[in-house]
Formats: C-alpha cells, structure tokens, sequence
C-alpha cells in the first residue's frame, strides 16, 4: 500500500467454525426455533416481479394448523380424494423405506436411504406438478416415483440388483431411473442434475413447449458450484423451472451452518439471484402441495424459476452406512416442531371428517401387505448376493451406441479368461 | 461418403462454422452455445453468423460458467435436443469435468440406455500462440481414459468439417479438439518460417453441402516403409514435414479419432515398419502418447526392431516466451527419428 | 404423476436470452439509468448485523457529486495529500496501460490488458488496505500494484518475458506475482482466487492474525463455481475477506445480462449469503476508498465478509486480442453516467483548492516521461521477440521444489537434441 | 528413517489417523478440512479425535463443495499453513480439478517459487466395497499427467503412515490416495473368502512415533525372477497372492508413489526378469498402467522377452453388482502371467 498506518487497536482475528445446537446426549429444547402462524403468509400472483418477493423467502409458509386446520390463502383448497392419495403416497414411501430398509439389513443388497419425515415434500411436488413435467431428483425423492405409481417392484428389483433390474445391476441401490415416470437417471454426484434441470427447462422454453422442469438438492448440495451454475442460468434465461432444497437439517454428520444455515435461510438464495423464492414448511403437504403449484404457474407463464426451501427434519440415518447417533442428540427427532408429515395430513383428513384411525390403520396394513408381496415377487428374481443376475457381458454394453473394438475385445478377453479358469 | 457438390478453399474456422451451419440447417434440434458464441460469432469466430441465420433460441451465449454450460447441455439433451456447446479454451474445460466425468460420459450406461447425451463439446486446444500455460494446453489425455466419451482431433479443414458433422450427428458425447495453431494455415513446427495459408493446401478444398468422415477411422497421410509416425492435430504437419526433410521413408497415420481408436490401421502400419514414434503437443507422462505406445509394443511387439518412441511436449506447464522450446517440432523428431531408425 | 390434469391454456413458453440496449451503430442514451444522489446512501455501522443490511445491495453509494464535492456520510474526509497520492497513482496506472498497449501494437509482447475506466476499483481499494493485507486479484487490477508502488520496470519486464523477468518468461503478459507486495500470483483461470482469499482470511483469523484478505473478479466470472465457494466459505466461518465484483459492463463481447445483471444486482448476491454487500460507484475513488475501509473494518472485527460490487465501464476492448466495436456501441463510453474516475478525483481536488489544470499537466507529462524511462530501461533488457532471454534448462523448474529425475532427463535431453540439430 | 519406537498393530486407517495426529503435534501449521472430518471424524474414521485434541481451528467440517475445500487449501497454504483436506471420495474429486490443476500444480512454475502449494489431498479410491460406479472409481491416472502434481498410493499400514507424513511434510502438491478396500484387511482378490485382519500382517506393525517413508521410493515386496510385477494399493496384494497360488517366481514392486516413479527399481528389475506386468483397477484406457508400458518398453526394450502387459480394470464404469468381474482379480493375473511367460 502507498502509506501504511499504525497497526490497529482491534481484537485479533477470530475463525467461526459452526456448532449445531445439539450434540449425542444433549437434551433438545426448540423453543427458539420461530414457526410461524399457519396461514400467516401472503400469496402473491405468480406473475409478480421478483423485486416484490424479497421478504417471502424468510417467512415460512404453513397450511396447516396445530388442530389439523388448512388455513390462509396458501391453503390449495384440495379435494378429499386428492387427499386421501396424498396420504396413501406418503405411507406407501414410508411402508417400501421401513422394508428396503430391513432387506439391507437382511444383507439382501449393499445400502439403502430412507426419506422417513420427508414424504410431504416430494409427494406434495409429485402430486402439484403435471404428469409430463420433467423430475431431476436426488437420491431422496423416492416420492416422487411413488406418487407418479411407478411398480415399486421395479424400484426394487433396482436395489437387489436382480435379473428384472432394468438397470441391468450396475447402479448402486436407489439410484433409479424411469423415464416413462419423467424421472432422471439418479447421480451419485451431488448437484449435478441442477444444472441439467436448468438446461431441459431452456430447451421446453427454446421450443415453444409447455412442460416445466424440476429439481432437489439436499441443503447441503447447495454448497456444490453446479447449484450456483443452475440458479444463475436459470435467472439469465429466465428458465421454466423449480428448484427444491430439501433442508432436512443434516448432511451426513454435518448441520445445515455448513452450508449457511447460521447466516440466513436456503431460501434467499434466491434473492441474490434476482429469482422468485419461498419457504415452505416441509412437513406440511399443503404447503408443499401449494408452493409447488405456484411455482409452477409462474414457470408456466414464463415469469420464470423459483426456488423453494423445504424446511424438513431427516428422520433417520443418512444412509444405511450410517449411524446419526455419533453426532446429533436422539432427541431431537422427536421433538421437531414441524411434526410428521403423515401423521399431519391424517389429523386434517380426520378433522375434514374424510379419514378416520380404523382406516388409517387398515391402509397401513393394506400398504405393508402389498410392499411385503411386491418384495417376494421382487427377491425371486433375486437378492444382490444371490449370484450375479446379468450376464457378465452387459458390463461391456451402453458404454458407447456402438460396441467398439476395444470394448469387444474386453469382452471376449474375460470370457476366455473365465474358460481358462474352469468358472 | 455421399455427395460432394461445389467445394471452396476454406480454413479451419470457416470448415468448422461450415459444419455448424449446415448440420443445424438439417436437424433443427442441434443448438449451439457458450460464451461469446452468440452475436459476436466466438473469439476465434467459428460459430460467426450462425446466430443471425439460425436465431437465438439456436445459437446463444451463455455465463461463464464452463460447468453450468455442459450441466445445461446434459439436460438439453435428455429434452432431446443435440447441443454443441463451445469450451473458449481447453484449458477451461477442467470446471465442466464432473459434468463431463460423471454425468455426459456415464449416462447411457447408469440408466442402461434410457438416457443419452448426444453432446458435442467443441474446444480450440494445443499451444504455438504464445497463449501461455492457460491459453495452450492439450489435455486430450485426461478424457481418453474415461469411458464414455469419444474424442476427435482434425488435422485441416475437409476432415474438421466431416468429423465435426459426424461427431453432432453421434449419440454419444464427442469432445472435439481443435488445434488452434492451425486454424489459419497448417504448421510444420519451423516457428521462424512465414506462415503458409490453408488456401494452398489440398485439404483446404472443402464441399459446401453435407458430408461425413467417420469417427474411428484413422487417414494414412503419407505412405512409407522405414517407420510409423502416430499423430494428431498440428503434429501431423510437423510429421509431414520431418518427413520431407530427413527424406526418410516413414508413413504418417492421422488418428483422427483417438477414442475408439483405428487400431487395424495402427497394427497393419507398424508390423510393416517395424518402428513407430507417437507425437503429441501434450505432456509426457500419462499423455495418449503413452497409451498408443503400450498398444503397439502389446500388438505388435515381435515386429518391433526398436523401442516405441515419445515425441511430446515436456513435463512442464506450457512456458509462454520459451513456446518453441516446449513445443515438439522438427528438431526433437529429426533426433528421435535418427534414434529410432538405429535402434 | 398420480392424476394427470387438462392442459392448461396458458401461453408457450418462451426462451429469454438477454440482449444489451445498444449494439454498433445504435445510438446511446443512458437516461433510464439511475444513478442515485451522490451522498445519499446511509453509512450503517460497521458491526450491523448482516439482516439489517439488505437494501443497501440496491442502492448506489456515491460520494462525488456532480460538482465535484464530496457528500454525505460515505465520505471518508480524507486530507489532500493522500488524495493527490490517489490521483497520481491512478494517472500512473493509466499512463502505464497506454505505454504498454502500445508496445503491443508495435510487436514487443504477444498481449496486453488495459484497465482504463476502472482505475479507482483498484487504487482506491489498495489505500483504504493496509499494507500487509493479501490481496488475490485478477488480471485487471494493475491498479493495486502500481497504488502499493511497485515498481513498474518489474512489471514491465514481466510483460517482455525478458531477462528482468522475475517470472522467468513463463507467464503471459500481465499475469503479475509479487509476494513482497501482498500480491497473488495471477491465474488465467477465472475466479480461482476467490476461494483462495476466502481461505488465506480463515488462515488469518485461525491464527488471530490480524491481516484480512480482499479478492477482485469481473462481472462475468462470478457465474463461476469458484464465486459460489468463496461466498459459501466466508459465510460459514464468517471469514475476514473482501469479495469485490467489478462491473465494467462487459465480459468480452457478453454484456452483464449474461452474468444476471437483468435480474439484480450483484451486490444482492451477498443477501443470499447472508452476509454484507454495497454497490458502489466505481468511478468514485471516495466511494471505493470508502466501501473498502468499512469492509475492512468490519472484517477487522470479526463482523465477517463483504461483497462490493464496484459499477463502473470497461473503456477500452478487452485485450489487445479484442475489437469492441464489433459488438458494442462506441457511443457508449463517452455518455457513461459515471464519469471518468481520473477527471472526477481531479475536479474534486481542484474544487477543494488543493490542484489545477497546470499541476495536473505537469503530472501527466511527468508520469509519460517516467513510463517511458522505465519502458527503455526493461526494453533494454529485451522484448518478447527479441530472442529468448531465459536459458532453456529454466523451463524445467520450479515444477517441484526438487527436480525428479524425469524431468532432469528431459532437460538433458532438450540440451542434447538442440547440439545435436547445431542450435 | 530415524527413530521407530513402540509399535502397535494398526490398520490402515489407524495408520492414517496415526500420521495426522503425529505430524499436527510437531507442526502446529497442519490443518485438516473436508467433509464430514471434524467432530463425526471421516465417514470413515480417518480423522477421529483429532479435533477434539487439535481443536476446532485446526480440523474442521467444510461445506459439500470439493472445489471450495482445495480453493481455500490453497489460500490457507499462501498464509503458511500446510493443508490436509479429505476429498469424502476420490469419485467426487472431479469439482476440484481446476483448483487442481490450475492452481495447487501451477502455483508454484507459474510464480517462479514466490507462492507454493503444500496441500496433501487425502480421498479414498478403488472399489471392491459395491460402492457402484461413483464410490469405486480410480482416478489417478488423470493426476499422474498434470506437472506438478505427486501421486502418492500406500497398501499397507505402515506404508500408510510414512508415506503420509512425507506428503504432508514435502513441500509440493500431493494426491494421497487411499485403497478403500483394503483399510481393514489386505486383500488378494478372492472375495468369496474371509477378509484377513490386518492385525495377522507383518506390515501392520506400526510405530507409534513419527517416522518417514521417502516419496519416489519403491519397495520389491517379493523378489523373484521369472516376471516383474508392477502394482500398488489393493492390486500389490493380488499380485502377492497370484505369486504363491502359481507358484511362479515373481518379482512383485510395490510402486507406492506414482510421480515421481522409482524408475531405477523397475529397469533394474525388468533388466533382470525380462517380462512384466503393470496392473491397476483403473480403467485400461489412458491408466497409468500405460505409462508404465511405455516407459518400461522405452527403457528395457532389448531385454523384453514378451510384451508388457496390462492387468487393468475394464474400459466400463465400475459395475454395482457385476463389481468383481470388472475388478482385475486372480483369474486376469494368472492368465496374463501365463502368457508373459510363455510370450
Ligand atoms: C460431489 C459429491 N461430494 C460428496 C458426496 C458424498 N455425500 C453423499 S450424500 C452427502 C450429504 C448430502 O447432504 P444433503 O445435500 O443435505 O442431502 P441429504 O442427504 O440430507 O438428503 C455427501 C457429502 C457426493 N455424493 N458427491
Ligand atoms: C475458466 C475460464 N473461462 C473462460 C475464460 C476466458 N475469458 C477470459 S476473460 C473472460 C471474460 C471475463 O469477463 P469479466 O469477468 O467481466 O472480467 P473483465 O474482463 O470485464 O474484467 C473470459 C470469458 C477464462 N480465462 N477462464
Ligand atoms: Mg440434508
Ligand atoms: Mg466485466
């Protein structure tokens, strides 16, 4: 510098590394944690100029009261039927988790994730999008391919890596795909389907067309350069689609202060990026239901794409690799404010007079009878473990259109090799 | 193959736009962009007047955001579309890797064909430019090992167009380098030498309409009988002309495509010469030189009277004012070649 | 989806790909700009909480008026030597891009970048920073060097790769390093510095230091990942750093829209961080000054990161490699709304009493004479074409601090291969 | 080196931990990031404790941006720390590549030594744990081309630790690459037997202390004569295991750095065997196996009794449930080794 001053009397530099608020054992208090009234929040048009929506991303919008009651102007007013599927999706997500679940446990195949506590938030979008508008998911919106009443045979014939795998074995369990559903091949690499989302919305929007594009990230994902690059084409060319945070709390052991959560909430991304964002509270299927379908609405009508932060709670592990218990108190599942997700949406149908406990506990049986026999059909074809299911040479196909040589040769050369060896 | 109506003189950029132009007017699904692709028609001008003819739904500029431009082509592509998105530089590439990596090359096979990313990703690479370490690199080498992606190199402007239209129309993810050093002219390596247009050149001969030269076919540019010289891009001018100044009888094989490779080619070359230098602009160690090396010495080791040689860039970063230096031209062939005909 | 609904009669969608108000040939009229009152933008203090910030992104702080006086409570009342220091090193900077643009033109390097127009985004910064502040900059801010006197015959003889060169003729023209200045080693890959300062402050702060970092991209980069991971990281360990975004405008032929500029702007990108931003008027050294100091001294304090976003206008092309006029109206720069930085510091200094139009005469002639002194000097020590002036085994180091042995044979074998051809 | 006090059995992610928390201890200038690494300690353990000892200034959990994580590795190394960021998985290391490449490998060329990047970058590699194709991959082939890069692969525990303390200690950019599938137990490629604690191998006595093991050093595990077996991480394993099932007397060399190569114990060992094999579990294709047949057909040509051949993983994504025929196990070696010795 031109003219260096006296150094200064300020207090030394400080690192904040972020701590969540509870650790294993600690006792687990909410009462800070502001929910907000149910119905309190405005709905503008989904036409409106993004410069008018700069308060919405730090409200939360809720539906739903604590009686069970659907209230305020985001209430999208759904009629019971709708609600009844809703519900049904949801525990039918929840009843394929608690099995998938066990058959890992079972050793029946390498891993499974559960999305326990976070059904509303991707039934809710299935059920607000339209049937042929495009799905980019994580590997957490199992959801989604439930609400769109894809088998859930094939999904897990997918996990047990069996002779009816569509994917022929070669993707790690859960990562599906399903196109007929309108659901992207699942990636392993975080984030990287934001930016694909983007560019299908860019080409739907390029053609005249009408369908939309979606997709999820964990909150964590955020962080990932391919979420800036999703949001900041999405604003330039004002592109026909959503992008969902799932902000369940938790990225493997890491708290969502990770990824910003102490500075401000997922939601604001958006401002920074001049786009339309909303928080919803994730637990709430109306919400969901309800924020999905103005999210929409305003893709649609070219006012282009909204971010929406699902405020969530990961009720289990990440993974089946993993044990919450080493990082964050046991308590805190319990005590989320937001409730559950289906136990919410029940006490509303209850309440609407639509739904009562008889029947709630008749579908479940009915569900987990139905996910107990798709599961028999499904490990006939065979478990992971059983012995390999495809022939060895569909490890050398789909690599490229066209086999070449050198791949063929690969190819021969195992099978010889294999001869050779008496296997 | 096919028709192969009026040509014209033409160098590399204009080949290159000439593609573009003529595949987008035959499929109105292919979209090109990147950044300053658009109105201003690209820095080194390959895709000039294609906005104005095609309109911006076709042709468009984009962020910089190399990662966002191959994230967007992925998705564009599963819409159904067949982007051709231009990376600046090479040495740019390396934000869109993941992208690249895990997404474009991956796809057909993680969904077992139900999606695919027929994407051509054009970018200018290789040095000669004084570009400096980020305005010169080859890192041809980093993609050849993933499997999934092919990658095209021309060498002058009839192949750059019939390869560029045969990669778009591929439903595969192409990664289409192009040498920039050559753009204007083809480049023997004697930097001190005035620069010779392409105009001259037979190569620069270039049909208007629509032809394919097929990915995976290598060119035998000159025959020969004392030693295989492997090449690709700039290097095969460098080849052509190490050839004409020792006179020694070698015969230079054009890649063309490193992946797949034209191994027939390669095979039925070196069991006759007996010898074999592979070339490249890229750093040594773990270059596609050192692949195509492990190749012919396994395929065709009894035929070989001498060690496979390298003739590459150094193991350094691309020096800005010691180019000719980094750069493998003549001298470094000549000597290799005197090696490797002793040997 | 579960229940596929009637197609809506809503319009096609629609592609928007951003296009700029004038293009060559268009005449320009940047009436619908506004640039806001000079000294109107409250100054909040330092240790505001980041929430309580979040109009500020939008609004222009200026302290220059059109009269050339200072206002309001951005202005950092700085004495009149130290403004002609500012003057001086910004006539210098000037001076200097005018020499060297013109030695490119005459052959005697491959390359230049003039920084014209925005010569208070980086003079300004480098003296409201103290000394031993880290600054990360990208490839237009010679500003800062030239602010922290470094000498220019070292920058010279960078950019004539000759035998002067520190940098050994390895780097492009004007990818400058200089330690002893606190000056990053520049990249051509955009926006990789930014995470890089990002970490050098949590260096800083890990150890309680008291030395912050600051970091410059142009507009146009900060659709980069990298952007993305700075803003993230310094949010999250609320890091002592100063992000500051360059607006000239342009990124090569691609206007600010392509970046987001239609949308907001890029000071709001700090709001969804959740941390501080200002936008300030880049062609107002007092503002720059004044945006830099506050930063700082909320860095300094541990109240963490600023993103400054400095609105200014990229005069000239590019590079030397660029042709403006062949994708922007050349009316554009003489009706910018903000002046030209040199002339405004000048009518203000002269407004104060403290310089006229003889002394500001006597400086310019004075700093082209010094230019081109400095010009002979490293001429003398050769341009780019003259041959080359580094010993070729030098292309061999510093890969590694120790040679390896493959990279010594290479050196031997260059040196064999060129005794052998007779060179 | 120097001093080996107490020892312990360790495994390898003991080792590893062993090498952080000994080398934090001695230079208060080592950090550790990543995701995940701090109070959890690694996904898989690597890091456990040590920020509970060094503090939370020193080992802390980073946000999910690879990028991010090498970018401010390399910001803090400016300052004169001496970074160990985890890359989670080596499958996710791709979002770093330009803070990579770019940046930690340039830094110091491109400033003629006024900056430098002393980061160790530690990520877990290779599969064999149905990790499907993004928690298998072998990626360092891609690093072993960039200059200024050192590539670093322990396959023991005692290796491990070494090797890791002088990564962390040296003062150029290192990838440290860790052979997941071998943290808890060697393993020879039968998996359908039990896996073999580490406990029961000589090479999991550990020192307790610090202590080095030179970079560009590598070690003849097995003396023989008969083939030259060239390996690291998992496959040094399979290849010590196909040596006592043939039979055959194998020379097996445990490479354990990658760049730079310990090219003196190859030649010497090919010069006296006449025959070798490289193996990886990384793709064939641009592997680095093929820079190992290049360099050993370049250097030991004229005692080659055969052609150098590749025992690599296949050109395909590393299959979920198809996983142990694409990994390159004993039946690929015995046949290979066959027809070496019979070539
Ligand atoms: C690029 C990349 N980096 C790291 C990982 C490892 N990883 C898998 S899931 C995960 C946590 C993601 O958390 P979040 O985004 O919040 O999603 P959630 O699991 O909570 O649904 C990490 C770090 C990965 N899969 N990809
Ligand atoms: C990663 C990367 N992508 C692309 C480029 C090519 N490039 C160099 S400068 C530039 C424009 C940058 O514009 P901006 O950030 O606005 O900075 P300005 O030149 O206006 O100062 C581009 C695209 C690059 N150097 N690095
Ligand atoms: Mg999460
Ligand atoms: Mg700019």
């Amino acid at each position: 510098m031109a003219d260096p001053r006296a150094p200064s009397n300020l207090p030394p530099l400080a690192l904040h590394v972020p701590e969540p608020q509870f650790r294993p054992g600690d006792a687990v208090d909410f009462a800070s944690f502001d929910r907000g009234e149910a119905g309190a929040v405005a709905r503008p048009d989904t036409a409106e100029k993004a410069d008018a929506l700069r308060t919405l991303p730090y409200a939360l919008i809720r539906v739903l009261d604590d009686e069970g009651k659907a209230q305020g102007p985001w209430n999208p007013r759904l009629d019971a039927d709708r609600l009844r599927a809703m519900l049904r999706h949801m525990a039918l997500t929840r009843a394929f988790d608690e099995r998938m679940y066990r058959a890992q446990r079972q050793g029946k195949t390498s891993f499974y994730m559960k999305c326990t506590g976070e059904e509303a938030t991707s039934v809710g979008a299935a059920h607000a999008l339209d049937h042929d508008d495009m799905c980019f998911p994580s590997y957490r919106q199992q959801g989604l391919l439930i609400a769109r009443d894809w088998p859930i045979g094939d999904m897990m014939c997918q996990i047990y890596s069996n002779s009816g795998d569509r994917l022929k074995g070669r993707q790690m369990p859960i990562m599906y795909s399903a196109r007929d559903a309108g659901f992207f091949s699942i990636s392993g690499n975080l984030a990287t389907q934001y930016p694909q989302a983007v560019g299908f919305a860019m080409a739907s929007a390029a053609k005249g067309d009408s369908r939309i594009a979606a997709s999820w990230v964990g909150e964590g994902s955020t962080a990932e350069g391919d979420f800036h690059s999703a949001c900041t084409f999405a604003s330039v060319y004002r592109a026909p689609v959503i992008l969902n945070v799932i902000n369940n709390q938790w990225a493997i052991s890491s708290f969502s202060g990770f990824a910003g959560a102490e500075a401000t909430t997922f939601a604001a991304r958006a401002i920074g990026y001049g786009i339309a964002g909303l928080r919803v509270d994730g637990n709430d299927i109306l919400a969901v239901y309800a924020a999905t379908l103005w999210a929409a609405e305003r893709a649609r009508g070219n006012h282009g794409p909204t971010l929406i932060e699902h405020f969530t709670y990961r009720a289990e592990g990440h993974s089946t690799s993993d044990d919450p218990s080493k990082y964050r108190s046991a308590e805190e599942r319990g005590k989320w404010p937001l409730g559950d997700p289906v136990a919410r949406l029940k006490q509303h149908l209850i309440a609407l007079g639509e739904w009562d406990d008889a029947r709630h506990e008749a579908m479940d049986k009915e569900l987990a009878e139905y996910v107990r026999d798709e599961g028999r059909k499904a490990e006939a074809l065979g478990t992971l473990h059983d012995g390999l299911s495809q022939p060895f040479t569909t490890m050398f196909e789909d690599i490229f259109e066209e086999q070449p040589w050198h791949l063929k040769e690969q190819s021969e050369q195992m099978q010889a090799e294999r001869k050779a060896a008496g296997i | 193959m096919s028709e192969e109506p009026e040509t014209r003189a033409m160098n590399m950029i204009q080949a290159i736009n000439s593609a573009l132009d003529i595949a987008m007017g035959r499929d109105s699904e292919i979209v090109v962009l990147g950044e300053d692709v658009g109105f201003f028609g690209g820095v080194f001008k390959a895709t000039e007047g294609l906005q104005a003819k095609h309109g911006k739904n076709r042709v468009f500029d984009t962020p910089i955001s190399e990662c966002g431009i191959i994230g967007v082509a992925v998705g564009m592509a599963t819409y159904g579309l067949r982007p051709v998105p231009e990376i600046q530089f090479a040495d740019y590439i390396y934000p869109a890797l993941d992208q690249l990596v895990s997404e474009a090359a991956r796809l057909r096979y993680r969904s077992a064909g139900e999606y695919t990313a027929p994407i051509t990703v054009r970018t200018p690479f290789g040095g000669g430019i004084f570009g400096g370490q980020t305005h010169s690199q080859s890192p041809e080498g980093i993609f050849t090992h993933v499997a999934g992606l092919k990658t095209v190199i021309p060498s002058n402007p009839y192949d750059a167009k019939g390869l560029l239209i045969s990669a778009i129309e591929d439903n595969d993810p192409v990664i289409f380098f192009e040498p920039k050093r050559i753009y204007n002219g083809p480049f023997d390596g004697h930097y001190d030498r005035p620069v010779t247009p392409w105009a001259k050149h037979p190569q620069a001969q270039v049909p208007e309409g629509y032809y394919r030269i097929p990915l995976g076919k290598a060119a035998v540019v000159r025959a020969g009988e004392a030693a295989t010289l492997l090449c690709y891009g700039t290097m095969v001018h460098v080849a052509l002309g190490v050839a004409e100044e020792t006179g020694v009888d070698v015969e230079v094989i054009d890649l063309r495509t490193l992946v797949p490779l034209d191994i027939e080619t390669i095979e039925a070359s070196v069991r006759k010469t007996g010898r074999c230098i592979v070339l490249h602009e890229a750093t040594r160690t773990g270059g596609f030189g050192a692949e195509l090396a492990a190749l012919v010495q396994e395929r065709c080791f009894y035929s070989l009277e001498a060690p496979v040689e390298r003739v590459t860039g150094w193991d350094t970063p691309y020096p800005h004012s010691l180019e000719w230096a980094y750069f493998p031209g003549p001298v470094r062939l000549t000597q290799a070649l005197k090696r490797v005909m002793e040997g």
